[in-house]
Protein backbone atom coordinates (compact mmCIF):
# COMPACT_ATOMS: atom_id res chain seq x y z
CA UNK A 1 0.00 0.00 0.00
CA UNK A 2 1.01 3.30 -0.82
CA UNK A 3 1.17 6.22 2.52
CA UNK A 4 1.97 9.79 1.82
CA UNK A 5 4.07 11.22 4.30
CA UNK A 6 4.68 15.43 4.76
CA UNK A 7 7.06 16.04 7.10
CA UNK A 8 7.32 20.03 7.78
CA UNK A 9 10.02 22.54 9.02
CA UNK A 10 13.76 21.11 9.54
CA UNK A 11 11.83 17.36 9.40
CA UNK A 12 11.29 18.71 5.89
CA UNK A 13 14.69 18.85 5.60
CA UNK A 14 16.29 16.27 6.70
CA UNK A 15 13.02 13.57 5.72
CA UNK A 16 12.40 15.35 2.13
CA UNK A 17 8.73 17.76 2.19
CA UNK A 18 6.29 15.22 0.79
CA UNK A 19 6.89 11.42 -0.18
CA UNK A 20 5.34 8.55 -1.00
CA UNK A 21 6.13 5.34 1.01
CA UNK A 22 5.17 1.63 0.06
CA UNK A 23 4.78 -0.10 2.84
CA UNK A 24 3.49 -3.83 3.40
CA UNK A 25 -0.23 -3.72 3.86
CA UNK A 26 -1.04 -4.49 7.77
CA UNK A 27 1.82 -1.80 8.48
CA UNK A 28 1.60 0.47 11.64
CA UNK A 29 3.38 3.61 12.54
CA UNK A 30 6.14 1.73 14.00
CA UNK A 31 6.59 0.05 10.49
CA UNK A 32 6.60 3.18 8.66
CA UNK A 33 8.95 5.34 11.04
CA UNK A 34 11.65 2.20 10.08
CA UNK A 35 11.51 2.86 6.22
CA UNK A 36 10.95 6.28 6.56
CA UNK A 37 14.42 6.73 9.12
CA UNK A 38 16.85 4.51 7.83
CA UNK A 39 19.50 6.93 7.56
CA UNK A 40 21.30 7.90 10.88
CA UNK A 41 20.27 11.57 10.74
CA UNK A 42 16.29 10.89 9.95
CA UNK A 43 16.55 8.36 12.96
CA UNK A 44 18.32 10.54 15.75
CA UNK A 45 15.95 13.51 14.28
CA UNK A 46 12.87 10.90 15.26
CA UNK A 47 14.53 8.65 18.55
CA UNK A 48 16.36 9.03 21.23
CA UNK A 49 19.19 7.13 22.43
CA UNK A 50 16.90 5.08 24.09
CA UNK A 51 14.84 4.25 20.92
CA UNK A 52 12.12 6.25 22.12
CA UNK A 53 10.22 8.98 19.75
CA UNK A 54 11.61 12.12 20.87
CA UNK A 55 9.41 13.90 22.81
CA UNK A 56 8.51 16.96 20.56
CA UNK A 57 8.29 14.94 17.47
CA UNK A 58 4.29 15.29 16.36
CA UNK A 59 2.98 12.64 14.03
CA UNK A 60 -0.37 12.62 12.94
CA UNK A 61 -2.23 10.46 10.74
CA UNK A 62 -5.47 12.10 8.70
CA UNK A 63 -5.01 15.42 11.29
CA UNK A 64 -4.57 12.93 14.36
CA UNK A 65 -2.05 12.99 16.94
CA UNK A 66 -1.04 8.87 16.99
CA UNK A 67 -1.15 9.44 21.04
CA UNK A 68 -5.19 10.01 20.90
CA UNK A 69 -4.73 7.00 18.35
CA UNK A 70 -2.75 3.83 19.33
CA UNK A 71 0.20 5.31 19.35
CA UNK A 72 3.17 3.98 17.43
CA UNK A 73 0.78 0.88 16.89
CA UNK A 74 -1.58 2.57 15.26
CA UNK A 75 -2.72 1.03 12.36
CA UNK A 76 -2.11 2.21 8.57
CA UNK A 77 -4.30 1.99 5.49
CA UNK A 78 -3.69 2.55 1.84
CA UNK A 79 -3.95 6.16 0.92
CA UNK A 80 -3.52 7.42 4.81
CA UNK A 81 -1.92 10.74 5.08
CA UNK A 82 1.12 11.15 7.81
CA UNK A 83 2.39 14.50 8.85
CA UNK A 84 5.47 14.50 10.83
CA UNK A 85 7.00 17.58 12.50
CA UNK A 86 8.35 19.74 15.08
CA UNK A 87 6.85 22.31 17.58
CA UNK A 88 4.93 24.72 15.56
CA UNK A 89 6.00 28.40 15.88
CA UNK A 90 3.88 30.35 13.77
CA UNK A 91 2.25 34.14 14.03
CA UNK B 1 -12.68 34.49 7.93
CA UNK B 2 -9.25 32.54 8.05
CA UNK B 3 -6.55 32.53 5.33
CA UNK B 4 -3.64 31.09 4.41
CA UNK B 5 -1.30 32.95 1.50
CA UNK B 6 1.61 33.63 0.17
CA UNK B 7 0.27 36.80 -1.34
CA UNK B 8 -0.05 40.66 0.92
CA UNK B 9 -3.07 42.12 2.41
CA UNK B 10 -4.48 45.35 2.58
CA UNK B 11 -5.47 46.01 5.78
CA UNK B 12 -8.04 49.20 5.11
CA UNK B 13 -10.20 46.85 3.16
CA UNK B 14 -9.80 43.87 5.71
CA UNK B 15 -10.90 46.53 8.41
CA UNK B 16 -13.20 48.11 6.20
CA UNK B 17 -15.03 44.04 5.67
CA UNK B 18 -14.82 43.43 8.64
CA UNK B 19 -17.04 46.43 9.88
CA UNK B 20 -20.70 44.81 11.36
CA UNK B 21 -22.84 47.93 12.67
CA UNK B 22 -22.99 46.13 16.17
CA UNK B 23 -19.84 46.86 16.07
CA UNK B 24 -17.52 50.09 18.32
CA UNK B 25 -14.28 49.00 18.20
CA UNK B 26 -11.87 46.41 16.22
CA UNK B 27 -8.75 45.34 17.45
CA UNK B 28 -5.84 44.08 14.94
CA UNK B 29 -3.20 42.21 15.66
CA UNK B 30 -0.05 42.35 12.78
CA UNK B 31 2.94 40.35 13.12
CA UNK B 32 5.95 41.48 11.17
CA UNK B 33 9.17 40.26 10.78
CA UNK B 34 11.70 41.52 13.23
CA UNK B 35 14.90 42.31 12.59
CA UNK B 36 17.01 40.14 15.22
CA UNK B 37 20.01 40.32 12.93
CA UNK B 38 18.63 38.21 9.72
CA UNK B 39 18.06 38.55 6.43
CA UNK B 40 14.48 37.98 6.58
CA UNK B 41 12.20 34.77 7.01
CA UNK B 42 10.76 31.87 5.65
CA UNK B 43 7.17 30.39 6.64
CA UNK B 44 5.81 26.83 5.94
CA UNK B 45 2.05 25.62 6.92
CA UNK B 46 0.85 22.38 7.34
CA UNK B 47 -2.02 24.48 5.41
CA UNK B 48 -4.78 21.84 5.56
CA UNK B 49 -4.61 21.60 9.43
CA UNK B 50 -3.74 24.72 9.95
CA UNK B 51 -6.81 26.13 8.12
CA UNK B 52 -8.70 23.39 10.38
CA UNK B 53 -7.25 24.63 13.41
CA UNK B 54 -7.95 28.20 13.27
CA UNK B 55 -11.34 27.50 12.30
CA UNK B 56 -11.83 26.35 15.70
CA UNK B 57 -9.84 28.78 17.39
CA UNK B 58 -12.06 31.37 16.07
CA UNK B 59 -15.03 29.10 17.10
CA UNK B 60 -13.87 29.03 20.46
CA UNK B 61 -13.26 32.79 20.24
CA UNK B 62 -16.84 33.50 19.35
CA UNK B 63 -18.27 31.32 22.08
CA UNK B 64 -16.40 32.84 24.69
CA UNK B 65 -16.31 36.35 23.80
CA UNK B 66 -19.03 38.80 22.57
CA UNK B 67 -17.16 39.65 19.50
CA UNK B 68 -19.10 39.91 15.80
CA UNK B 69 -16.18 38.71 13.89
CA UNK B 70 -12.59 37.28 13.98
CA UNK B 71 -10.39 36.88 10.51
CA UNK B 72 -7.13 35.67 10.31
CA UNK B 73 -4.45 35.42 7.44
CA UNK B 74 -1.20 34.00 7.88
CA UNK B 75 1.70 33.95 5.02
CA UNK B 76 3.93 31.59 3.91
CA UNK B 77 6.86 31.63 2.06
CA UNK B 78 9.78 33.87 1.94
CA UNK B 79 9.98 37.36 3.53
CA UNK B 80 12.05 40.05 4.55
CA UNK B 81 12.58 42.40 7.51
CA UNK B 82 9.39 43.91 8.17
CA UNK B 83 7.06 42.50 6.10
CA UNK B 84 3.51 41.47 7.76
CA UNK B 85 3.91 37.78 8.52
CA UNK B 86 0.27 37.56 10.28
CA UNK B 87 -3.24 39.63 10.88
CA UNK B 88 -5.46 39.29 12.97
CA UNK B 89 -8.81 41.14 13.35
CA UNK B 90 -11.30 41.02 15.72
CA UNK B 91 -14.92 43.16 15.91
CA UNK B 92 -16.81 43.59 18.68
CA UNK B 93 -19.32 45.94 20.43
CA UNK B 94 -17.13 46.58 23.34
CA UNK B 95 -13.16 46.83 23.31
CA UNK B 96 -13.01 44.57 26.12
CA UNK B 97 -14.27 41.37 24.59
CA UNK B 98 -12.15 42.60 20.97
CA UNK B 99 -9.25 42.67 22.87
CA UNK B 100 -9.52 39.64 24.87
CA UNK B 101 -10.13 37.58 21.72
CA UNK B 102 -7.48 39.08 19.53
CA UNK B 103 -5.26 37.92 22.43
CA UNK B 104 -6.66 34.66 22.74
CA UNK B 105 -6.23 34.11 18.85
CA UNK B 106 -2.70 34.88 18.59
CA UNK B 107 -1.61 33.00 22.40
CA UNK B 108 -3.80 29.61 20.73
CA UNK B 109 -2.24 30.25 17.07
CA UNK B 110 1.45 29.90 18.71
CA UNK B 111 0.40 27.11 20.77
CA UNK B 112 -1.78 25.09 18.41
CA UNK B 113 -1.26 25.90 14.64
CA UNK B 114 0.98 24.04 12.33
CA UNK B 115 3.06 26.78 11.46
CA UNK B 116 7.24 27.12 11.27
CA UNK B 117 9.39 29.70 10.68
CA UNK B 118 12.86 29.74 9.51
CA UNK B 119 15.26 32.70 10.51
CA UNK B 120 17.46 33.64 7.35
CA UNK B 121 20.79 34.58 7.92
CA UNK B 122 22.67 37.04 6.27
CA UNK B 123 25.60 35.35 4.65
CA UNK B 124 22.94 33.42 2.17
CA UNK B 125 24.25 30.30 4.11
CA UNK B 126 20.85 28.72 5.37
CA UNK B 127 18.78 29.57 8.27
CA UNK B 128 17.58 28.73 11.88
CA UNK B 129 13.88 26.71 12.36
CA UNK B 130 12.32 28.57 15.12
CA UNK B 131 12.40 26.68 18.51
CA UNK B 132 14.76 24.50 17.45
CA UNK B 133 16.75 25.00 20.61
CA UNK B 134 14.40 23.44 22.66
CA UNK B 135 14.73 20.56 20.70
CA UNK C 1 2.49 60.93 16.67
CA UNK C 2 -0.70 62.80 18.07
CA UNK C 3 -3.30 63.99 15.28
CA UNK C 4 -6.76 65.29 16.07
CA UNK C 5 -8.46 65.92 12.86
CA UNK C 6 -11.40 66.06 10.93
CA UNK C 7 -10.16 64.08 7.92
CA UNK C 8 -10.44 59.49 7.61
CA UNK C 9 -7.42 58.05 7.97
CA UNK C 10 -5.49 55.19 5.82
CA UNK C 11 -4.74 52.74 8.27
CA UNK C 12 -2.18 51.30 5.60
CA UNK C 13 -0.41 53.81 5.32
CA UNK C 14 0.21 54.34 9.10
CA UNK C 15 1.10 51.09 9.62
CA UNK C 16 3.67 50.88 7.22
CA UNK C 17 4.84 54.50 8.61
CA UNK C 18 4.81 52.43 12.10
CA UNK C 19 6.91 50.09 11.48
CA UNK C 20 10.13 49.68 13.48
CA UNK C 21 13.15 47.09 12.50
CA UNK C 22 12.62 45.97 16.34
CA UNK C 23 9.03 45.63 15.69
CA UNK C 24 7.38 42.31 15.58
CA UNK C 25 4.09 43.44 16.69
CA UNK C 26 1.78 46.06 15.56
CA UNK C 27 -1.21 46.37 17.55
CA UNK C 28 -4.22 48.59 16.66
CA UNK C 29 -7.36 49.61 18.13
CA UNK C 30 -10.01 50.99 15.98
CA UNK C 31 -12.90 52.58 17.48
CA UNK C 32 -16.25 53.22 15.19
CA UNK C 33 -19.95 54.56 15.56
CA UNK C 34 -21.57 51.86 16.74
CA UNK C 35 -25.29 51.61 15.35
CA UNK C 36 -26.69 52.01 18.96
CA UNK C 37 -29.98 52.86 16.56
CA UNK C 38 -28.48 56.53 15.87
CA UNK C 39 -28.10 58.51 12.92
CA UNK C 40 -24.68 59.00 14.09
CA UNK C 41 -22.33 60.69 15.57
CA UNK C 42 -20.97 64.09 16.51
CA UNK C 43 -17.47 64.47 18.18
CA UNK C 44 -15.83 67.66 19.86
CA UNK C 45 -12.71 68.64 21.19
CA UNK C 46 -10.71 70.61 23.52
CA UNK C 47 -8.15 70.09 21.09
CA UNK C 48 -5.23 71.91 22.43
CA UNK C 49 -5.45 70.32 25.90
CA UNK C 50 -6.72 66.45 24.14
CA UNK C 51 -3.33 67.22 22.27
CA UNK C 52 -1.32 68.15 25.52
CA UNK C 53 -3.34 65.06 27.41
CA UNK C 54 -2.46 62.55 24.56
CA UNK C 55 1.46 63.31 24.54
CA UNK C 56 1.44 62.66 28.15
CA UNK C 57 -0.15 59.53 28.09
CA UNK C 58 1.86 58.36 25.42
CA UNK C 59 4.86 59.40 27.40
CA UNK C 60 3.48 56.95 30.25
CA UNK C 61 3.11 54.32 27.75
CA UNK C 62 6.48 54.46 26.44
CA UNK C 63 7.96 54.30 29.98
CA UNK C 64 6.03 51.80 31.52
CA UNK C 65 6.18 49.13 28.59
CA UNK C 66 8.54 48.21 26.00
CA UNK C 67 7.18 49.87 22.96
CA UNK C 68 9.07 51.40 19.58
CA UNK C 69 6.06 53.75 18.54
CA UNK C 70 2.00 54.97 19.93
CA UNK C 71 0.47 56.81 17.71
CA UNK C 72 -2.98 57.84 17.90
CA UNK C 73 -5.56 59.68 15.87
CA UNK C 74 -8.78 61.19 17.39
CA UNK C 75 -11.10 62.74 14.52
CA UNK C 76 -13.73 65.29 15.50
CA UNK C 77 -16.63 66.51 13.55
CA UNK C 78 -20.23 64.65 12.38
CA UNK C 79 -19.54 61.21 11.40
CA UNK C 80 -21.88 58.05 10.65
CA UNK C 81 -22.20 54.59 11.67
CA UNK C 82 -19.09 52.50 10.91
CA UNK C 83 -17.08 55.74 10.77
CA UNK C 84 -13.50 55.38 12.08
CA UNK C 85 -13.86 57.56 15.24
CA UNK C 86 -10.18 56.88 16.84
CA UNK C 87 -6.65 54.87 15.44
CA UNK C 88 -4.37 53.41 18.24
CA UNK C 89 -1.28 52.06 16.94
CA UNK C 90 1.37 50.74 18.94
CA UNK C 91 4.78 48.54 17.46
CA UNK C 92 6.54 46.76 19.88
CA UNK C 93 9.08 43.87 19.74
CA UNK C 94 7.00 41.29 21.36
CA UNK C 95 2.92 41.67 21.37
CA UNK C 96 1.96 41.35 25.02
CA UNK C 97 3.65 45.19 25.59
CA UNK C 98 2.13 45.96 22.34
CA UNK C 99 -1.58 44.70 23.72
CA UNK C 100 -0.62 46.15 27.03
CA UNK C 101 -0.22 49.56 26.06
CA UNK C 102 -2.76 50.40 23.25
CA UNK C 103 -5.08 49.13 26.01
CA UNK C 104 -3.45 51.54 28.23
CA UNK C 105 -3.66 54.91 25.89
CA UNK C 106 -7.58 54.04 24.97
CA UNK C 107 -8.01 53.06 28.85
CA UNK C 108 -6.56 56.80 29.63
CA UNK C 109 -8.00 57.96 27.15
CA UNK C 110 -10.90 57.64 27.86
CA UNK C 111 -10.71 59.03 31.61
CA UNK C 112 -8.51 61.80 30.76
CA UNK C 113 -8.73 63.48 27.24
CA UNK C 114 -10.72 66.33 26.68
CA UNK C 115 -13.43 65.04 24.08
CA UNK C 116 -17.05 64.53 24.10
CA UNK C 117 -19.49 62.42 21.60
CA UNK C 118 -23.07 63.27 20.92
CA UNK C 119 -25.54 60.73 19.51
CA UNK C 120 -27.66 62.13 16.80
CA UNK C 121 -31.55 61.22 16.60
CA UNK C 122 -32.66 59.60 13.48
CA UNK C 123 -35.39 62.15 13.33
CA UNK C 124 -32.98 64.63 13.16
CA UNK C 125 -33.99 66.28 15.93
CA UNK C 126 -30.89 67.21 17.81
CA UNK C 127 -29.53 64.22 20.07
CA UNK C 128 -27.96 62.87 23.53
CA UNK C 129 -24.29 63.76 25.21
CA UNK C 130 -22.81 60.59 25.86
CA UNK C 131 -22.03 60.47 29.89
CA UNK C 132 -25.39 62.94 30.22
CA UNK C 133 -26.92 60.55 31.92
CA UNK C 134 -24.47 60.97 35.17
CA UNK C 135 -25.47 64.61 35.01
CA UNK D 1 -10.07 92.84 31.21
CA UNK D 2 -11.41 90.37 28.54
CA UNK D 3 -11.59 86.85 29.90
CA UNK D 4 -11.79 84.09 26.95
CA UNK D 5 -14.06 81.04 27.72
CA UNK D 6 -14.45 78.24 25.92
CA UNK D 7 -17.38 75.38 27.12
CA UNK D 8 -17.75 72.16 25.42
CA UNK D 9 -20.71 69.57 24.79
CA UNK D 10 -23.44 70.85 26.27
CA UNK D 11 -21.77 73.78 28.23
CA UNK D 12 -21.46 74.73 25.15
CA UNK D 13 -24.66 74.38 23.69
CA UNK D 14 -26.55 76.06 26.88
CA UNK D 15 -23.24 78.89 27.57
CA UNK D 16 -21.75 79.74 23.77
CA UNK D 17 -19.00 77.49 22.62
CA UNK D 18 -16.18 80.67 22.86
CA UNK D 19 -17.04 83.58 24.22
CA UNK D 20 -14.67 86.61 25.25
CA UNK D 21 -16.46 88.26 28.61
CA UNK D 22 -15.56 91.33 29.86
CA UNK D 23 -14.72 91.26 33.60
CA UNK D 24 -13.32 93.84 36.38
CA UNK D 25 -9.49 93.74 36.93
CA UNK D 26 -9.64 91.75 40.28
CA UNK D 27 -11.99 89.33 38.93
CA UNK D 28 -11.99 85.66 40.03
CA UNK D 29 -13.40 82.31 38.65
CA UNK D 30 -16.46 83.01 41.21
CA UNK D 31 -17.25 86.55 39.42
CA UNK D 32 -16.69 85.19 35.89
CA UNK D 33 -19.20 82.53 36.60
CA UNK D 34 -21.78 85.06 38.19
CA UNK D 35 -21.32 86.86 34.69
CA UNK D 36 -21.76 83.49 33.11
CA UNK D 37 -24.17 82.37 34.61
CA UNK D 38 -27.04 84.84 33.97
CA UNK D 39 -29.70 82.94 33.27
CA UNK D 40 -31.41 80.08 35.24
CA UNK D 41 -30.22 77.65 32.23
CA UNK D 42 -27.18 78.51 32.75
CA UNK D 43 -27.02 78.38 36.21
CA UNK D 44 -28.79 75.15 36.92
CA UNK D 45 -25.89 73.31 34.96
CA UNK D 46 -23.14 74.75 37.09
CA UNK D 47 -24.84 75.37 40.04
CA UNK D 48 -26.44 72.97 42.73
CA UNK D 49 -29.25 73.96 44.81
CA UNK D 50 -27.07 75.10 47.45
CA UNK D 51 -25.48 76.99 45.24
CA UNK D 52 -22.18 74.50 45.23
CA UNK D 53 -20.90 74.01 41.64
CA UNK D 54 -22.00 70.49 40.28
CA UNK D 55 -18.98 68.17 40.99
CA UNK D 56 -19.50 66.84 37.26
CA UNK D 57 -18.56 70.60 36.50
CA UNK D 58 -14.59 70.34 35.12
CA UNK D 59 -13.40 74.24 34.99
CA UNK D 60 -9.68 75.09 33.74
CA UNK D 61 -7.64 78.24 33.75
CA UNK D 62 -4.95 78.14 31.31
CA UNK D 63 -5.30 74.21 31.28
CA UNK D 64 -4.84 73.63 34.84
CA UNK D 65 -8.02 72.82 36.72
CA UNK D 66 -9.17 75.31 39.51
CA UNK D 67 -8.79 72.83 41.79
CA UNK D 68 -5.26 72.63 41.81
CA UNK D 69 -5.08 76.80 41.68
CA UNK D 70 -7.22 78.38 44.28
CA UNK D 71 -10.65 76.76 43.39
CA UNK D 72 -13.67 79.10 42.55
CA UNK D 73 -10.83 82.07 44.47
CA UNK D 74 -8.77 81.56 41.34
CA UNK D 75 -7.81 85.11 40.39
CA UNK D 76 -7.55 86.13 36.63
CA UNK D 77 -5.61 87.89 34.19
CA UNK D 78 -6.40 89.90 31.19
CA UNK D 79 -6.45 87.12 28.10
CA UNK D 80 -6.40 84.11 30.06
CA UNK D 81 -8.01 81.32 29.01
CA UNK D 82 -11.22 79.48 30.72
CA UNK D 83 -12.10 76.08 29.53
CA UNK D 84 -15.45 74.78 31.06
CA UNK D 85 -16.80 71.16 30.22
CA UNK D 86 -18.58 67.96 31.65
CA UNK D 87 -17.06 64.92 31.88
CA UNK D 88 -15.09 63.68 29.46
CA UNK D 89 -16.21 60.55 26.67
CA UNK D 90 -14.15 60.61 23.92
CA UNK D 91 -12.60 57.24 22.08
Amino acid sequence: MIIKVKAFARFGEVLGKELDLELDSRSDIDGMLSVLCASRDAYDLIFDESGRIREYVNILKRGRHIQSLDGIRTALEDGDEIAIFPPVAGG
Amino acid sequence: MITITEEDFNIDKILKDAKHPDDGAIVTFLGIVRDDGIAGMEIEAYTDLAMQELEKIEKEALERFDIRSLDVIHRTGTLSVSDNILLIVCGAPHRKDAFAACEYMIDELKKRVPVWKKELFKDGAGGKWVGEETE
